[in-house]
């Protein structure tokens, strides 16, 4: 992959391990650009959740430098600056939200970017009507279900009105129409560039213009996956299955 | 809110050790085999909340939480302190065996106080019960402050200056987890108001 | 992250029970909080040092841990010497300080840092597990003693489910400070925190109730003493009845003020 | 299905509903003969926990009888004793292990059977055995990998001396690995009947002779889904992926 002036997201041959621990990321080149929709998809623990946390910085790279818009991101407030642009989806939605009502959680971005009260309610607003879940504002959170909260999530970094959005696993443990419902989302946001890790092949097909796997710790880009459909043929019935 | 070992005089040592264990043995008196695992992990929570430090001007304090832990537990609050001032101990060696009963007393005696003072408060109107939050946050750390100081004094009367720094030095504190107290509760209220008192069976 | 930092130490104190070592420092740890003889609290301090010493501790970390004891000892030797009734030995303008002071901000010195190091040195050397199991053995009630080990054993899931709360309050740019909005997300984090323990306790119960859990806990832990630990016990209650004979002055060492 | 007289555990149109809420298990019929093995899949949210916990007793139902060997099973009291013979397997293995140490956790179960110290002990290092577990009874439970707890947690149960035993999503979480040494473990238990709830329907077929869905509260018996092979073909790459 080659850099180009419209690179929004550059990371340069980064590694990283834990203190005395196995190499998770190894020299690790990667560019993003503007409009870009590229699916990554990889064995369990080959790193790609450390890949999200290193881009914005939950956890320091060992070596190698991370670029946004060819500006070097080191200090940790050059991250603060990098994550009102990078959105980062969890895996579990319930690890992202903690407060009461959808409506807080969603607003919790916005305010700690210094929006004053007003401002950060009708943004939350916005978003929430974006993604049909108006209804949702004074719902617990808590409580909706596992499907509901995903796209609450969602919501919470929307609102932080990111460039660029970085989602782990997003249909893990989602239900069905949930997850055509997020594929339907995320063709519509036009505006966005985004980077999604999943298992879940069929999802990135309809999701991303690339897919790339990642193998011992790095993203291989010369070995592109393509797009193409599955014929199979059942002996018995149309019942839900999966297969491996 | 700990006082190290070595500090107290043999009697008030004594004292401590007499109220946690009059204390403690009542909490486990109530403290039926369905509610064993549910004290155990909210010691757990505790333990763990206790290690956040929040930002205070320049300064950081680490939360305290016994009013919310005496509105959650009541009497059970007793050994669930004791349990997470033994790891506190364990761990980062705050305290020791000896000064176990003091801090335990300091931490859990307001505790109950919180719980009989101001549960009750918690289902009336959405006001009152935020006053009540906040009071209860604020009460008992500033009773456990209170004793904390009267510790230290009884157990010799030369600690008065050090006594009423250390009380006084709570003060922020008190008003930081008064705070705390009333959006916590408001928080569980809101999601799962079965853990608060009054809404299942009693302590 | 939670960390045991001492406790996989190898060193003859291993060697030990928990049951030994639990009862040693329950014994020291008395007979020195009872003390108030300099000609005892020096030796304390000597002996809590040749103990951590044994132990072979990574001294860096030992310190460390003294650390936590700095700000109230600094406290103490700011104000006691000053504020102490007593016989005056210096007079700087206004402030006089007093012998009395001087020697009570010490001994509480040394009394302090001998028993952390002494708890240090013997109880957070060992799991929580193997501590709760010995204060079961020393008969504190089994009930607390199941409390216990289920903290013990759910504080670490716990702490990890903060960490990531907080991060994700990290990702969308919250920054600690002196205002209402910190302390409301503390609060929540907390809150939620609160919560999924609770609704995990419901599942653990639910689990130790398919197991045939009734009320009733039955340690599994014996403790096999052997004459090393027999002997260190001696050895401990050799210097405690020296250490209280010294201290009621039933016999006097060389004092050293 | 007919019960026959070597049914286990019978369900007669069990239902459940929570107070005020919908109903969650609607007149369910279900009987678990000697030496069945079957798998229920469903999707999310169909009420498979809630079939569990109501089998073991966990929650109440509304209405129906289970009967354990033609016994109805009523009173709490009767419910401990079925507990004893159905050992249930949580889906999150740190709910089952609520022991710091992996050997007093297995042996927790057959103390409170009234076993005394040194049976459970026996019976412990022989349930760890049978598991290829043995190094494991010193080990610390929260520092185990998710497999192992899993595999740990199924320890747990087994020394209970189940006749049945309850899978709930066995292999949630799990990396491949486990899962085939879960599988492996599964044929090897000859003196078991089960009943295993999963979303993957490779691991059904591993494990079970028989597979129904549920739908609507309900076990839909007469649907039997079939154990078949698929054959299909990738225009690109042996890249690991997943069909739904």
């Amino acid at each position: 992959m080659h850099q180009t002036h419209s690179a929004i997201l550059s990371l340069q041959k980064i590694s990283f391990h834990y203190p005395n621990g196995p190499t998770v990321i190894n020299d690790l080149d990667f560019t993003l650009n503007k409009g870009d929709r590229i699916g990554l998809t990889a064995p369990n623990g080959s790193g790609k959740s450390t890949l999200f946390h290193l881009i914005v910085g939950l956890l320091k790279t060992s070596s190698g430098r991370i670029l946004c818009e060819d500006q070097e991101i080191i200090k940790e407030e050059d991250f603060r600056q990098l994550r009102r642009r990078v959105g980062l989806l969890f895996q579990d939605a319930d690890d992202q939200l903690f407060f009461p009502t959808v409506l807080e959680d969603v607003a919790f971005g916005p305010l700690n970017l210094g929006k004053s009260k007003e401002e950060a309610l009708t943004i939350s607003h916005q978003v929430l009507q974006r993604l049909e879940l108006v209804d949702f504002a004074d719902r617990i959170t808590f409580k909706l279900s596992g499907g509901e909260k995903k796209l609450v999530a969602l919501a919470t970094v929307l609102a932080m009105e990111p460039d660029v959005l970085l989602l782990d696993e997003p249909t893990a443990g989602l239900d069905h129409k949930t997850k055509l419902r997020l594929i339907e989302l995320l063709n519509n946001f036009t505006d966005l560039t985004y980077l999604i890790v999943s298992h879940e092949f069929d999802f990135l097909t309809a999701t991303t213009n690339h897919i790339y796997t990642m193998e011992n710790g790095t993203i291989l880009v010369d070995e592109e996956l393509h797009i193409h459909h599955h014929e199979h043929a059942h002996r018995s019935g149309q019942q839900p299955h999966r297969h491996i | 809110m700990h006082i190290a070992e070595g500090v107290l005089s043999g009697p008030v040592l004594a004292a401590g050790f007499a109220i946690t264990v009059v204390g403690v043995g009542i909490g486990l008196k109530k403290l039926d085999f369905e509610h064993i695992a549910e004290t155990g992990m909210m010691a757990a929570a505790f333990f763990v909340a206790s290690l956040v430090h929040v930002p205070i001007g320049p300064a950081n304090v680490h939360l305290i939480l016994n009013g919310v832990v005496g509105l959650l537990l009541g009497w059970a609050a007793f050994p669930a302190i004791a349990t997470a001032l033994l790891l506190q101990a364990v761990f980062f060696q705050f305290g020791g065996f000896t000064s176990l009963g003091v801090n335990t007393a300091i931490m859990a005696l307001p505790a109950v106080a919180g719980y009989y003072l101001f549960a009750p408060l918690l289902n009336k109107s959405p006001k009152i019960a935020a006053g009540a939050a906040f009071a209860c946050g604020f009460t008992a750390v500033m009773l456990g402050a209170l004793l904390l100081g009267g510790a230290l004094f009884l157990s010799d009367e030369n600690f008065l200056e050090v006594a009423s720094i250390a009380v006084s030095a709570h003060i922020p504190v008190m008003i930081i987890e008064g705070f705390i107290t009333l959006f916590c509760i408001g928080f569980l209220k809101k999601v799962r108001p079965e853990m608060l008192p009054g809404k299942e069976n009693s302590p | 992250m939670l960390q045991e930092t001492f406790i996989s130490q190898k060193s003859l104190i291993q060697n030990l029970t928990p049951w030994t070592r639990t009862l040693a420092v329950i014994i020291s740890s008395t007979v020195i909080a009872l003390s108030n003889n300099l000609s005892v609290l020096l030796p304390a301090l000597g002996t809590a040092l040749l103990l951590v010493s044994v132990a072979g501790l990574d001294f860096r970390q030992v310190g460390r841990r003294l650390l936590v004891l700095s700000g109230f000892l600094l406290m103490i030797w700011l104000i006691l010497p000053f504020t102490y009734q007593g016989q005056i030995v210096w007079r700087i303008s206004f402030l006089s300080v007093s012998h009395e002071g001087l020697l009570a901000a010490t001994r509480l010195t040394l009394k302090t840092c001998s028993m952390l190091l002494i708890f240090l040195t013997l109880i957070s050397t060992m799991s929580t597990a193997d501590l709760a199991h010995a204060l079961h053995s020393l008969k504190i009630p089994a009930k607390l003693v199941l409390l216990l080990l289920i903290t013990y054993r759910y504080i670490f899931l716990i702490e990890d489910e903060l960490q990531t709360l907080l991060r994700a309050a990290k990702v969308r740019n919250f920054k600690p400070g002196t205002t209402l909005h910190c302390y409301r997300t503390y609060a929540y984090l907390l809150g939620m925190l609160f919560v999924r323990a609770a609704e995990r306790a419901q599942r653990v119960h639910q689990a130790m109730l398919c197991r045939g859990f009734n009320g009733r806990f039955h340690s599994l832990r014996e403790y096999h003493n052997r004459s090393l630990d027999y002997g260190f016990l001696a050895l401990v209650s050799i210097i405690a009845v020296l250490m209280t004979l010294c201290e009621w002055k039933v016999i006097t060492l060389p004092t050293l003020f």
